[in-house]
This record gives structure tokens, C-alpha cells and sequence, in this order.
């Protein structure tokens, strides 16, 4: 099979999907040339913990799965944790992924750092996403 | 309910095919070329499956070249042509920019070896003119090759006419007519087609084989070395069981060709008289000069593969020109070739329906798409901002 | 009572393979390229295939490249050989005189293209050894290719040898081991064989169907250019039903072979003191570094054809390299190479004897062979004038 | 099939295969080389009518049955009709012939003209063969 058994449940089940109207931090990622674009929305306590999380997703099953993944695996953790998500703990958490969709994960890695940037940047915080 | 609407894939074979394959397999393994009788039982079948082909294809048996597919034949045809070209100091080959890959990459191939090759445009519909290969013909034109009918939208070319623009001219006439035969009539006298490939897998018969017709007095260059088989122009044991099941599927589908026909095209107007009502959906490809069986529909705002994945959940095996079905970054280069944005042409969606399917199937695949392209739409940041008017759309409605 | 001894041109397929392949033309139709799970299930099925295939041959799956057979594999192991051998102007190959033609004609390709091809001499016992082939080594040597066994009369090159001395002087080394797999233990890593070629339908596999095993970090050129199959080197729609067929029959021969091997050589040590004792005649090729079913032999003062076809009369399917049975003037270039003189090589029989067969039939085989021969000898003018001396004897006693 | 009925009936039971001691005219046409070796023993009567014929040949299935029924077409004619024998005459007696086995029907052919040369050699009269 193409896709793990992780993969298709995250992605014919997808956590977290939806837009969130008053999103702390908001970021999108990809293009619809590339045929990926996700989109993913945070809310942030004042203890800089992400208690909400949404996504959005036009891509591929390993894009849906990916973005669904991240969610649940940024849910909950406080934003310095979040930022440290790697593509590669994506792909670990999803029982891997087809060589040639390891970019979705990437996109996943992406989404996220662009959401806790949007945040920090409506803080008025200098962002430290990019290390 | 399993639909399996992916037939320009593959098919499943036919209970004849499968009977005659069976039957050789057990009963004629003997090699075609050993003396004994064994063999020459063997040697007996190949002649009768020769001459079913060239029967149905309206040729003669000793133009009839057995190959292992479609893309063999295509190979070969075409490198046959530039070879002979080149003789002459021609080198220059007509073609459409939304052939096969196995035309596409040996066309690539001999660029790279000093060819020059015209791709003609195929437009928004997918249809080009014998006009347009007018045009492009030179002086030092050694080939044209330019598909029956294209594999993921369906669209059929007016290859009678351009035969008879290529006897005129004498240039060499290859068709890939891999998605044609079997589907819609094809007479190599008629449509004056010099080289034609086909394929068994695609009507019903065995995968692995495939007919190479080569016109009297085409010379032919090997693609594969090695012994006598195929009048010296194509080495290897014979693939016995496969051939006789192909000539028992092509003559079955031959045979039966009126009356699929009709009922396939029925399923297909049922295919796109459902799947037009999604909004903002697009069918590929001109709307009547297509494959009985071929549908190509573009929904704005989402990706084919999730949709191929969602479908499959429900029961239904379709196909997707979108990037990610093929491991690239770009949608399938037919689509770009209709010139299509990339941007849309991720969102394609190829239902390809034959014989076996029935019209319960494709109300099921009426029924089913139109929530899946709604769900998706939902979960898709590219709808989002076409709602809002973020984004322009490409498409109507 | 009908015997088939004609192993070695093509066998009857096993069972199991049988039952593999018809079960996968049933229920695993779909295009293994294809994203739905009738598709994903054919994939799997490739896969496994692919699994299989690596572990009898003790390769890495990744390294198995399917191909419609061995004519094929041949073709494109020498043809990326020699493309890789250009790119660093190396443009000398090494083979023996009496390859198969798969071999022999692509190197008579490249020879055109201004490659060198050395033929080592492979005596009149059919063997050549790894010092012939180092003497015979350049600075340019893009290749060495060898038979693993030959199909006429079945002598095994040292294999192992000179793969250790290819390796060694780091020229990539390619094997025809169409008729040595499923009967004699192949093993890359220990042979340090970097490409190898065989075909399913020599070991009661389907026909049409073979691999190209080729070390990680061989380059390959494609043989036939299109889809991205098999990583891009074969292009065509897998024919899956012939591959997993083929991975059946070739697990099967695997696991049963020093089984097999031990019945099989009774079998032909009973054909050969049979037939030994047929005054002036000889055994082709080594007595001992042999294939377990396969024989040789050359009966002075007949021709092989009339005696195939009478042996086919007492029901008996056997082969041989007359000339008369390839349609070419020459008997074949194999007894020639062993320096058999043309007067008595149209004389020749091969009988290759498989697990299908019995003593019983061996039997039927020594008890017609001898009158058969005696009477062609009786209608030949020149037994005549052997006879009398008018003529002299090629062969002893 | 690779031969007709024809064919295999000739091979199979060849006419008129043998030596002949006494024979008035004897032709050997073929090499052992090429693979075909045929030689026709003709015996002649006063009237020039050849009233018996024997082959030996060693050579394929065609060229036995080419042999054979060349001597049946010659057995019992005159001479002077004997030496019109064609191949093609023989390949259609046969009822065919594969292309790659038609140099067969020339030995036949070839054979007869030999043993007939012989003959009139041996009388010490022109032969009359090659027109
Ligand atoms: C030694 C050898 N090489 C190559 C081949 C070619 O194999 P295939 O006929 O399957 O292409 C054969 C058999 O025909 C063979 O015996
Ligand atoms: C139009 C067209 N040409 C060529 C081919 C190649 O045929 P095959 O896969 O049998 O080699 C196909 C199908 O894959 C096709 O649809």
C-alpha cells in the first residue's frame, strides 16, 4: 500500500479540521501551483501554551494527513515546544511516508513555524522560529 | 458496491481471453520455433493470432509484429522511422505535445541525438486539424506520429484525414493507438496508417503484450536483439498464451464493438450529465469527439488525489492527472497541455468505464462525487479565498 | 508414451505458477501504478514479486529490474554497460564465441558503433577460464559478458572466477543465466555478479516475462523509454499476472533444486550412456561442469532435422543445431565455435530433461535413438562413403 | 505446420530409397557441408525410358521428401521428359514448400539432371541437360 495505515486514518479522519475565526497566530504555507497549500490556525493562552489548533488543507492525502498530524502533535504544548517540530517527528508519528511525499511533512513543519511567527509578530514579539 | 471506473489504466480480462490463455498455457507450451510437434502446434496458434489481428486492424498477418505492450511498439515504431529518416538526411518528426510518455521520451531521445521535433498544440479541446500537421510538414520530414486517442481525456484525432495528408505528402504515418483499439473502429487501409501501436491490456485482454503493425515495406529497426522471432525484427520466445489471448479479446471486443458502444457511451453521457452539475467543474476535452468509455473532469479548488483516495473509501476506482498521483511536481502534462493552470489542473478526476460496468455503477459514482468535492472544497484554504473573492477563479459557474 | 526433452527451448509451466498467474489475471487486475486499492493491491503483489525474486538470487529487491524476458535483459544489461564503458572512452567488450544471439547481436550493434569486441575461444569441451579472460583484459574493457550456461550444450563457465577477477580489476561483469536459473545455484554476492539476465519460461515460469538484475550503482539505459516504471528503466504497464507467476516457478525451482538436480542428472547420465554407444558419435561440451538436463550429441553421417522429426514420430520432442532447423545455412554457431567441422554438426541432437520427466521416458529415448539413426544412416550417401572409405571420419569408433 | 501432409507423407515413407549396382546413370549433387548430400541412381531402357529410380540423400525432412517425390515424377518417363523435372514442378507436387527449404526442390532437380548427364555420358552421347 501506498500509505501506512496512520496516514489513511489521519487522513480519512482528520483532526483539527476547520478555520478558527479568532486565531492568535495564522499561517500559511505552499501554493496551489504546487498543488499544496496548508493553512494553520493557533490559539495561544498567556502561559504560551497552544490550546486550539485548526488547519486547512488543499493537497494530497499525505498533505491532510501531515497537517492533521501536526495538529495533534502541537495541541496542548507550550508554542517553544511547537516550534521544535521537525518534519521528520511528522513522518515518525505517521509511520513514514512515500519518499516522494516527504515534502508534505515539510509543509506541515512550515505551517506551523509560520503560525507561531504570525503569533509572535502580532505580539509584537521578535519571532525565534527561525534558529 | 466496488466500481472499477479506471479501464484507460487497465482492465480486467476478459473470461475468453482468460480461457484461451489458459488453454495454451496448459496445452500449446511449446516453443513456436522447435521442429517438433510440440512446437510446431505452438507455431500453428501464433499464425491464427496473427491473422486475427491483422483481420480486425485490416491488414495483412506479415505486417502484424508482436511486442511486450504498447510502449514497445511505440519505441519501435518510431525509432523505424528516424532510423530510415536519417538515411535520407531527415530529421525532423511531427507529433502533439500530449502524446504517451512512450512516445514523449523517445521522441526526447532522438532530440538529443539531432532531431528536431514540432509538438503541435492540442488546444483547450484536445483536437488538432490535419490542417495543423500541414503546416508543420518540411522538406525533411521523416515522421509523423500522433496518437489515435489521447489516454486521459479521450479525445479522438481525425486520423483518417491526417493519413491520407501523410500518403499525399509520403511521409511516414505512426499512431499510438493504445487507447483506441478494440474501443472505437480502426482499419489500417482506410485511415492509410503506416505504423500502429496497440496494446492488449486495454481491451480486455493480457497485460505484457502488445502488436506492432508495420505497413509492407517499412523497414523496421530492432529494439530488442537477438533471435529469428518476428521475421528477424523482434527476438525472444514468443509470449504464446499472452498473443492468442489478446487475438481472443481484440476480436471479442471487435466483434462486440456496435454494441459496446452503445452502452458504454450511454454510461459515459450518465458520467457527465451528473458530474457537470458540481460547480465550478470542468470536462476535458471536446465534448463529442471522444472515447465511448473517457471522461476527464476538472472540480476548481481541490486536489485529485485526496479525491481518488475518498472514492476509493466509497467503493470507487477512478484516476487523477494531479502531480502527486505520479511522484512529480507537476499535474499530469496532457492537462497543461490543454492549456490548463496548474493551479486547477491538480483537481482532475479520469473515469474511464467499459462493457462491465453498469448504469447503477455510475449513479453510484454520481452520487458520490459531488460530497467529496464539497468536503474537500470545505477543507481547502484555496476555496476559502475563492469564496471570498481572495482568489479569481478559473473556472465558470 | 510423449516424451518432452526440449526443456532448454521452453518448458511446460508448474502448477503453481499456474495457479499464481490465474489468480492474479482474476483478482489482481488493477494497474500496480494506480492510487485505489485495486491498484495498491497489485502494487503489493509487485512488490512481493520483487522480494522474491531478489531473495532466490541473493540480491536487494531494488536491484531486480522486470523485463519482458531474457532476450530483453540481455539487450539492456550490454547496451548500459556500454554507454557507461563510452562516457569514460572505454569501448572494449569481452564475451565468448558462443553466447546466445540476444548477446551476440548487440554486441554486433555496438560493433558497428565502433566498440571492440574480444571473442574468447571456448574450446572443444565448452569451457573458458577466468585466465583466458584476464589476458584478454585492456584499459578499455567497458564489459565482460558470459554465458553462466549454455543453451545448446550446457557446459557452466567458471563463474565464480571470473566474477572475482571482474571485481578485481573493476570491469562490471553481466550474465546470461537463462539457462542456468531454477536449476543451478545462483548467488550475485558470492559470484560478485554485477547484471544478470533470465527468463521465467526456462524454469516453468510464464513466457514473456524475465529479469534484469542489476547491482545498486550500475547505470542503466532504458531499453524501452516511457512510463516510470521499474524506477524509470522499463517503461510499460507491469504485466504483473507474468511476474508473480514467474516468482512462484522460480521459488518453486529454488526450494526443490538439489532435489531436482540429483533426479535430473540421473535422468541424463542414463541418456548419455544410452546414447554414447552409438558408434561414431560424440557428447558435446564438458562431461561434468554441465547442466543437470542437458545433452549433446552428434551422430556422423546424418542431418538433425530428418532425425528430430522421426523422433517426434516415436513421440519424442527434442532439438538440434542443424542447419536446417534455423532456416540459416549454417548449423548453429555453438557446435561451430566448439570447432566441430560444419559436415558433422548438422548432425547434432540436444535432449534437456527436466523434473517432468522420467526414467521411463529416458528409456523410450536410448531404446529409439539408435534405429532412428541407423536408418538415416542407411538412406545417406555419405554414411555410404564413410563406410567404404571414400570418405573419412570425422568422429571415432 | 511446418510441411504439408505431402511432405511428411514423402519423408516419412520415402519412395524408392536405396542403391542401385547396376544403375546406367548415377548423379550426386550437394555437399555434406551445406547439409544436403542427394544421389540418384536412374536405370534407362532401350527406349530411353527410365524404367527404375533409387535415392540416397542425407539432408533434412524436405530434402528426403523432395528426393522421393522426385523420383516417383521420373520413374517410368522417358528421358527427355525426365530432364524437364522443375523444382517448382516438385514443390508443387508437394504441395509446398517452407521458402527457407526450397533449395531442397533444386537438389531434386539438380539430381535428376546429374544421374541423366551420367547417363549419356556413359553412352557417349552429348547430353543434352543443360538447354
Ligand atoms: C542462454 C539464453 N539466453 C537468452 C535467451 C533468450 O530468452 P527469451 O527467449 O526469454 O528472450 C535464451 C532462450 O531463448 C537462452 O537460452
Ligand atoms: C496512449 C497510450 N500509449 C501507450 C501506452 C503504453 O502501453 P503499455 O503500458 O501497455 O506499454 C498506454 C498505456 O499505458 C497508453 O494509454
Amino acid at each position: 500500500m501506498l500509505y501506512s495505515e496512520k496516514v489513511m486514518d489521519h487522513f480519512q479522519h482528520p483532526r483539527n479540521v476547520g478555520k478558527m475565526e479568532d486565531a492568535d497566530g495564522v499561517g500559511e504555507v505552499g501554493n496551489a501551483k504546487c498543488g499544496d497549500i496548508m493553512k494553520m490556525y493557533i490559539k495561544v493562552d498567556d502561559k504560551d501554551v497552544i490550546t486550539d489548533v485548526k488547519f486547512n488543507t488543499f493537497g494530497c492525502g499525505s498533505a491532510i494527513a501531515s497537517s492533521s498530524m501536526a495538529t495533534e502533535m502541537i495541541k496542548g504544548k507550550p508554542i517553544t515546544e511547537a516550534i521544535k517540530l521537525s518534519n521528520q517527528a511528522v513522518v515518525e508519528a505517521l509511520d513514514g511516508l512515500p519518499a516522494h511525499k516527504l515534502h508534505c511533512s515539510v509543509l506541515a513543519e512550515e505551517a506551523v513555524k509560520a503560525a507561531v511567527d504570525d503569533y509572535y509578530t502580532k505580539k509584537g514579539v521578535k519571532p525565534k522560529v527561525q534558529e | 458496491m466496488y466500481v472499477y471506473a479506471d479501464n484507460a489504466a487497465t482492465t480486467k480480462m476478459s473470461e475468453t481471453a482468460m480461457k484461451t490463455m489458459i488453454d495454451c498455457m496448459e496445452n500449446y507450451y511449446g516453443n513456436p520455433s522447435s521442429l517438433h510437434s510440440v512446437g510446431q502446434e505452438a507455431a500453428t496458434k501464433l499464425v491464427e493470432a496473427r491473422e486475427i489481428m491483422a483481420r480486425y486492424l485490416h491488414a495483412n498477418p506479415s505486417e502484424i509484429y508482436f511486442t511486450a505492450g504498447g510502449s514497445e511498439a511505440d519505441n519501435q515504431a518510431i525509432l523505424s522511422a528516424a532510423a530510415a529518416g536519417e538515411r535520407k538526411g531527415k530529421k525532423h518528426i511531427i507529433s502533439t505535445t500530449f502524446e504517451h510518455h512512450a512516445v514523449l521520451h523517445t521522441l526526447q531521445k532522438l532530440e538529443k541525438q539531432g532531431f528536431e521535433v514540432t509538438y503541435l498544440d492540442v488546444h483547450r479541446n484536445g483536437l488538432i486539424t490535419a490542417k495543423e500537421v500541414a503546416d508543420a510538414v518540411r522538406e525533411d520530414t521523416a515522421l509523423i506520429t500522433i496518437m489515435y486517442a489521447n489516454n486521459e481525456i479521450g479525445t479522438i484525432q481525425p486520423i483518417a484525414e491526417i493519413g491520407a495528408l501523410c500518403r499525399e505528402k509520403k511521409i511516414p504515418f505512426h499512431t499510438d493507438a493504445v487507447q483506441a483499439a478494440g474501443h472505437i473502429p480502426i482499419d489500417v487501409e482506410a485511415d492509410q496508417i503506416d505504423m500502429l501501436s496497440l496494446s492488449a491490456h486495454k481491451f480486455h485482454g493480457p497485460k505484457g503484450v502488445g502488436v506492432l503493425y508495420a505497413r509492407k515495406g517499412m523497414q523496421l529497426v530492432n529494439v530488442i536483439e537477438g533471435g529469428a522471432q518476428e521475421r528477424g525484427k523482434r527476438a525472444g520466445t514468443e509470449n504464446l498464451p499472452a498473443i492468442v489471448g489478446m487475438a481472443a479479446a481484440f476480436r471479442e471486443s471487435c466483434e462486440n464493438m456496435e454494441k459496446n458502444k452503445e452502452k458504454i457511451t450511454a454510461l459515459r453521457e450518465q458520467l457527465i450529465n451528473g458530474l457537470e452539475k458540481i460547480p465550478y467543474s470542468v470536462l476535458n476535452g471536446d465534448r463529442t469527439h471522444r472515447l465511448p468509455g473517457t471522461v476527464n473532469f476538472i472540480f476548481e479548488g481541490i486536489e485529485g488525489e485526496s479525491l481518488l483516495l475518498l472514492l476509493d473509501d466509497k467503493g470507487i476506482a477512478a484516476s487523477s492527472g494531479s502531480a502527486c498521483t505520479s511522484g512529480s511536481l507537476d499535474p499530469s502534462h496532457v492537462l497543461l497541455s490543454l492549456g490548463i493552470p496548474h493551479e486547477v489542473a491538480h483537481g482532475s478526476l479520469r473515469l474511464s468505464v467499459g462493457e462491465y460496468n453498469t448504469p447503477e455503477e455510475m449513479e453510484h459514482i454520481v452520487n458520490s462525487v459531488p460530497g467529496i468535492v464539497e468536503y474537500l472544497r470545505n477543507m481547502s484554504p484555496v476555496w476559502e479565498e475563492l469564496k471570498k473573492g481572495e482568489r479569481k477563479h478559473f473556472l465558470q459557474k
